[in-house]
């Protein structure tokens, strides 16, 4: 190779050395580094914008234009037409704050009861091989299938829709906790044996402190498993929220009241991801100070 | 061989980073010149550049200034030029060792057929036979890097560059991997450019050694080791050697920032 | 220096007596060590070195009190050990700083698990964190040191409970090799200098010569003592070198040659 | 029990004997404690409704499943067999999950590929991702009409998610593994081909995994709304006429389905990571 790619006969020795095994016969091409050239942050953030102005330009203008059916597609200016009237004279408030309420609540009782559970299996083997199987068919079975059930029980107000919210995130924030314990390095648990520490101190003083990141991450997802339990469970019946307003408005073809509900219910939805986000990296900063 | 240009000839290479805070200067003008067959070591403190340097040298980032040739030739910024072994086995869960080591053929599109044939002749001889068609996670660490190795070498290149490879073996293991990588040398007669911090590996396995400094990573002397070869364990018991071990020693801890240093 | 034969007349720190230990699973039984015997002498330094799996960790587990003998009888202070003592110190392989404590918070954990005073304990591991150059540390997290100064904070952490006894389970393994040479050294003067009983579980036969004063070879497993050799150097103070010192003495290399053969090391495969 | 075989039991150890022992005696008890607890439930779920102290209305009982089923087997005019109900959930889930995988790992590659449109895309997928996708189900059912919304349900839960994982996977490929390929002068495509795909493996059958579950409740939810075909419907409307037999032998069903399913995953992810 040496030789063909250089004017140089550089390397008599070499090529004859007797115990090389292996002779060049392949030239290689010269390759360069393929290099990638990125966007400047001006055109990315314009075309962001750009692709967002374009759609509702062209929806409009198909829509305007009869190229699309604007019955069954609606179009920009009667969904914002729909969007005031919704808030001003609509029931805005009231069902946002009935899904909120529903998510909210089903995070909170499904995230904190799951993860104590995940972390209980610390405790004893037999007692997490005997609960396991439970937990992993709970995990299999689809929970939004229990969805009209829960509601049978617990009827058509806030509980059911807590009720179905929580079932959704418990098994989640279980099984995450759980998995954290299962990481545990047990020489961690070696090194505070040998300082002489008791059970309850090595589950303090490591496995809680440990498994937070766990049960940490598990809090994004949880919001918005709760958010599709609360919806879902509107849906199945239910007398206010953002799921019943679309589905009600659905069921009477209001395709500019379907497109306004899901788009508020999109920015609540983008608002709690942003506000766990935000209090999960706060959590993160505390938990490793 | 005095009108032939050196195999390998890093001139007056810089690099310079931008960062958040300023201008990171990595290296100052580095020159070096290996001529063919040659073994020659790379010690020094952590980030005193050993990486970028072969970094350089493979190609993969373009110095700030100064070239690297190869044979004479301008080889600045090409890639596949040298074999280039890097710090970690890297060996590709997926593959066996077989299709791990002939990875770089394959790339140069050699067919797979006489890759392999080549490779297996290679392993055996080796000291990897038995192990060909095995998966990496069953082998010990100092198989991965003999497998890492090969594949370098096979990749078929006068060059090649070493990056700390026995930094993660144990003490043990890393004597025996030492008396296989010279054997190996001595078979195929390679120019190799061998990164360590072991000052001892180093003075035992080349034929120079180049001590460099930090902050910016420069090099400091280069002293070239005499010891007769082949070398033998009890080499590192004669004063020669003691003497260059605290030579080199002494420069380093001499150039080391002083410890504790927050990473 | 001291006695290092087994039949002295002082009662040795810590005593194996013909110890067994087999692991148990359900694939089958493993004999990690078999009637294995030695004893150490207060404030001495001994190296075990042997093959990887010959059950040296096994060893240290048993005398910290974590791990029981199958058979057999482990004595600290001829006492038998059953459970961990506040008299032995551990230090692991790895340095096993938790990332949610401050350098100072891990040193103390000794300590706050053994239920101490914690405004003295956080002094003194204060001070020993200064003694080996970390005072401007105290308040960084375990991530934010290096390799060297993170072994370091270990040993501080060990130091903290004031055990009698040290067990470091090949403590430097994971650092490169000029900081592993540095911190050897400055490891073996604290623990000389605080008269401590030391035991050091190594691969690397230099660190085992350069540091102890005695080092004892496990076969491989079933691991048993194989032999013991005594590290002496002729110094003109007749007090031991520093191990780096150690390294470059002429008794170095016979001693090395003596412990390579032993190891009865082979190309793998 | 134990894997230790009758030659090294007869060499064994007596410690060795009574840890045996004592491992097979916690083993045992384990099991039993499993199955007690699943009696229990179900002796409770029989006789609590029974006695009336809790209201049969909601619960029915563990003994109506079996005779329920076979009832639901037979077609009637008004009502398919339970089988083709069974059978339109589980295509609808494979057609939309493995449309969500090929799709999915298609734009995963092609951001890999094209940096810059990652970022400009980055904010719509993450909005995408957080987005309730059932709240779509009524819009889905009026453009897409009964069967084609549920497919298309199945995709969208999917899709997004799918995405994102794979291009994270692919960003979590260690770069000197990339490094290592480039310094053997390895083109884009090479590197793709050699070293991100095969290196992302692990995290397709994750993806996988996820999305067999998520595609299930995207069928089902979309059946609750539509269909008049498919578990999800059998559910809503055995709850709608107070019929909580039908209710619980169609939830049974979905169980066994979506475990099967589990299963299938598990059992390709072990094929699979034997190589490893």
């Amino acid at each position: 190779m040496a030789v063909q790619d250089s004017p140089h006969v550089a390397d008599v020795a070499l090529d004859l050395a007797p115990a090389k095994p292996v002779t060049n016969t392949t030239a290689k091409p010269v390759h360069r580094l393929p290099v990638q050239i990125d966007w400047p942050t001006w055109a990315i953030v314009t075309t962001q914008a750009g692709i967002l102005v374009g759609i509702i330009g062209l929806w409009e203008a198909a829509a305007t234009t009869s190229v699309i059916d604007a019955f069954f597609w609606s179009q920009p200016s009667a969904i914002w037409h729909t969007l005031k009237i919704f808030f001003t004279t609509g029931d805005a408030w009231t069902d946002i704050s009935f899904t909120f309420r529903s998510t909210i609540f089903g995070f909170l009782l499904g995230t904190a009861a799951g993860s104590l559970l995940g972390l209980s299996f610390w405790w004893s083997r037999n007692y997490a091989a005997i609960v396991q199987p439970y937990i992993i068919c709970l995990e299999s079975i689809p929970k939004l299938a229990l969805a009209p059930l829960i509601i049978l029980v617990f009827g058509i107000g806030l509980g059911s829709k807590v009720a179905v919210a929580t079932a959704l995130t418990l098994v989640v924030s279980t099984l995450t906790a759980y998995a954290g314990v299962k990481a545990l390095d047990p020489d961690g648990e070696k090194l505070f044996y040998s300082l002489g520490a008791t059970r309850w101190q090595v589950f303090r003083k490591l496995v809680v402190p440990f498994c937070l990141p766990w049960i940490i991450s598990v809090l994004r997802v949880n919001i918005g498993l709760a958010l599709t339990g609360a919806i879902v469970g509107e849906f199945i019946a239910s007398q206010h929220g953002l799921g019943r307003a679309i589905l009600y408005a659905g069921q009477t073809y209001d395709i500019a009241l379907v497109w306004v509900a899901v788009l508020v219910l999109s920015t609540l939805a983008i608002i709690m991801y942003a506000a766990v986000s935000w209090l999960e990296s706060l959590l993160r900063k505390g938990t490793r100070q | 061989m005095l009108s032939s240009p050196p195999k390998l000839y890093v001139d007056n290479v810089c690099m310079t980073f931008k960062t958040a805070t300023g201008v990171f200067e990595a290296l100052v003008p580095v020159t070096l010149s290996i001529p063919s067959g040659r073994f020659v070591s790379l010690i020094g403190p952590s980030g005193c550049g050993k990486s970028t340097i072969f970094n350089i040298i493979a190609g993969l980032l373009e110095p700030t200034a100064g070239k690297v040739l190869i044979d004479g030739v301008d080889a600045t910024g090409t890639i596949g030029r040298v074999g280039y072994m890097l710090q970690k086995d890297l060996l590709l869960p997926w593959r066996s060792v077989l299709d791990n080591v002939i990875l770089g053929m394959e790339i140069q599109g050699v067919p797979l057929r006489e890759a392999r044939e080549r490779a297996l002749s290679l392993l055996q001889r080796y000291g990897l036979s038995g192990f060909e068609y095995l998966y990496p996670s069953t082998l010990s660490g100092g198989m991965r890097q003999r497998a890492a190795l090969l594949r370098t070498l096979l990749f078929d290149t006068d060059i090649i560059l070493l990056d700390e490879p026995f930094g993660a073996l144990d003490a043990q293991t890393k004597l025996q991997m030492q008396e296989w990588l010279m054997q190996l040398w001595s078979d195929f007669g390679k120019t190799v450019l061998f990164v360590t911090h072991d000052v001892e590996e180093a003075i035992y396995l080349s034929d120079e050694v180049h001590v460099m400094g930090t902050r910016p990573g420069c090099i400091l002397e280069s002293i070239l080791i005499m010891l007769p070869r082949p070398r033998v364990r009890t080499s590192s018991l004669t004063p020669e050697f003691i003497a260059i071990k605290e030579h080199c020693l002494n420069l380093l801890t001499a150039s080391a920032p002083a410890l504790p240093e927050a990473a | 220096m001291h006695a290092s034969s087994t039949d002295g007349t002082a009662t040795p720190k810590v005593e194996l007596r013909n110890v067994n230990l087999r692991y148990f699973s359900l694939e089958g039984e493993t004999e990690a060590l078999r009637d294995t015997s030695f004893s150490i002498a207060p404030g001495e330094f001994v190296a075990i070195i042997g093959q990887s799996g010959c059950g040296k960790s096994t060893l240290l587990s048993l005398i910290s009190g974590i791990l029981k003998p199958t058979d057999g009888a482990v004595l600290v202070d001829g006492k038998l050990v059953n459970g961990p003592s506040r008299k032995v110190g551990y230090m692991l392989q790895q340095d096993y700083l938790f990332e949610w404590r401050t350098i100072l918070e891990n040193a103390v954990l000794g300590a706050e698990i053994q239920g101490a005073n914690m405004t003295t304990a956080r002094e003194h591991a204060k001070q020993l964190l200064t003694k080996y150059g970390l005072g401007q540390f105290l308040h960084h997290l375990p991530r934010q040191l290096s390799g060297g100064m993170r072994q370091r904070v270990a040993l501080a952490r060990t130091l903290c409970t004031e055990p009698e006894i040290v067990l470091l389970d090949e403590p430097f393994a994971a650092l490169d090799s000029q900081t592993r040479i540095a911190l050897a050294d400055e490891v073996t003067e604290i623990l000389r200098r605080e008269g401590k009983t030391a035991i050091l579980v190594t691969h690397d036969i230099g660190e085992a010569i350069s540091m102890s004063e005695r080092v004892i070879v496990l076969s491989r497993r079933p691991g048993r003592v194989k032999s013991e050799h005594s590290i002496r150097f002729a110094t003109s103070d007749g007090l031991r070198p520093n191990p780096f010192s150690a390294r470059s003495a002429p008794e170095f290399n016979g001693y090395f040659n003596a412990l390579w053969k032993e190891l009865e090391v082979h190309v793998e495969g | 029990m134990s894997k230790a075989n009758s030659a090294t039991l007869a060499s064994a150890s007596p410690q060795y004997r009574n840890w045996l022992q004592r491992n097979r005696r916690d083993q045992i008890f384990v099991r039993v404690t499993q199955l007690a607890v699943l009696l229990v439930l179900l002796i409770l779920w029989e006789v609590l409704p029974k006695a009336q102290i809790i209201n049969p209305l909601f619960t029915s009982y563990p003994s109506m499943l079996w005779p329920t089923f076979l009832e639901l087997l037979t077609a009637t005019p008004q009502q398919a067999s339970i089988l083709s109900h069974t059978l339109s959930t589980v295509v609808a889930t494979v057609i939309g999950f493995a449309a969500a995988m090929v799709l999915g790992t298609t734009i995963a590659a092609t951001l890999w590929w094209w940096n810059s449109l990652y970022k400009v895309l980055d904010p719509y997928l993450v909005v995408a991702n957080a987005m309730p996708k059932t709240a779509f189900v009524p819009i889905f059912y009026i453009w897409l009409g009964a069967t084609l919304s549920i497919y298309g349900m199945s995709l969208a839960i999917s899709l997004f998610v799918t995405i994102l994982m794979i291009y994270s996977g692919f960003q979590s490929i260690d770069p000197n593994k990339i490094k290592l390929a480039q310094s053997f002068g390895a083109s884009k495509g090479q590197i793709l081909r050699k070293v991100v795909l095969p290196g992302s493996v692990p995290t397709l059958i994750a993806t996988l995994k996820v999305n067999a579950g998520l595609s299930l409740v995207g069928v089902v939810v979309g059946e609750f709304q539509s269909a008049n075909l498919g578990l999800g419907y059998l559910i809503q409307y055995g709850s709608q006429i107070f019929k909580m037999n039908i209710v619980m032998t169609a939830v049974t069903i979905l169980a066994i389905v979506s475990s099967v399913m589990y299963l299938a995953i598990s059992w390709l992810e072990a094929v699979v990571m034997r190589r490893r």
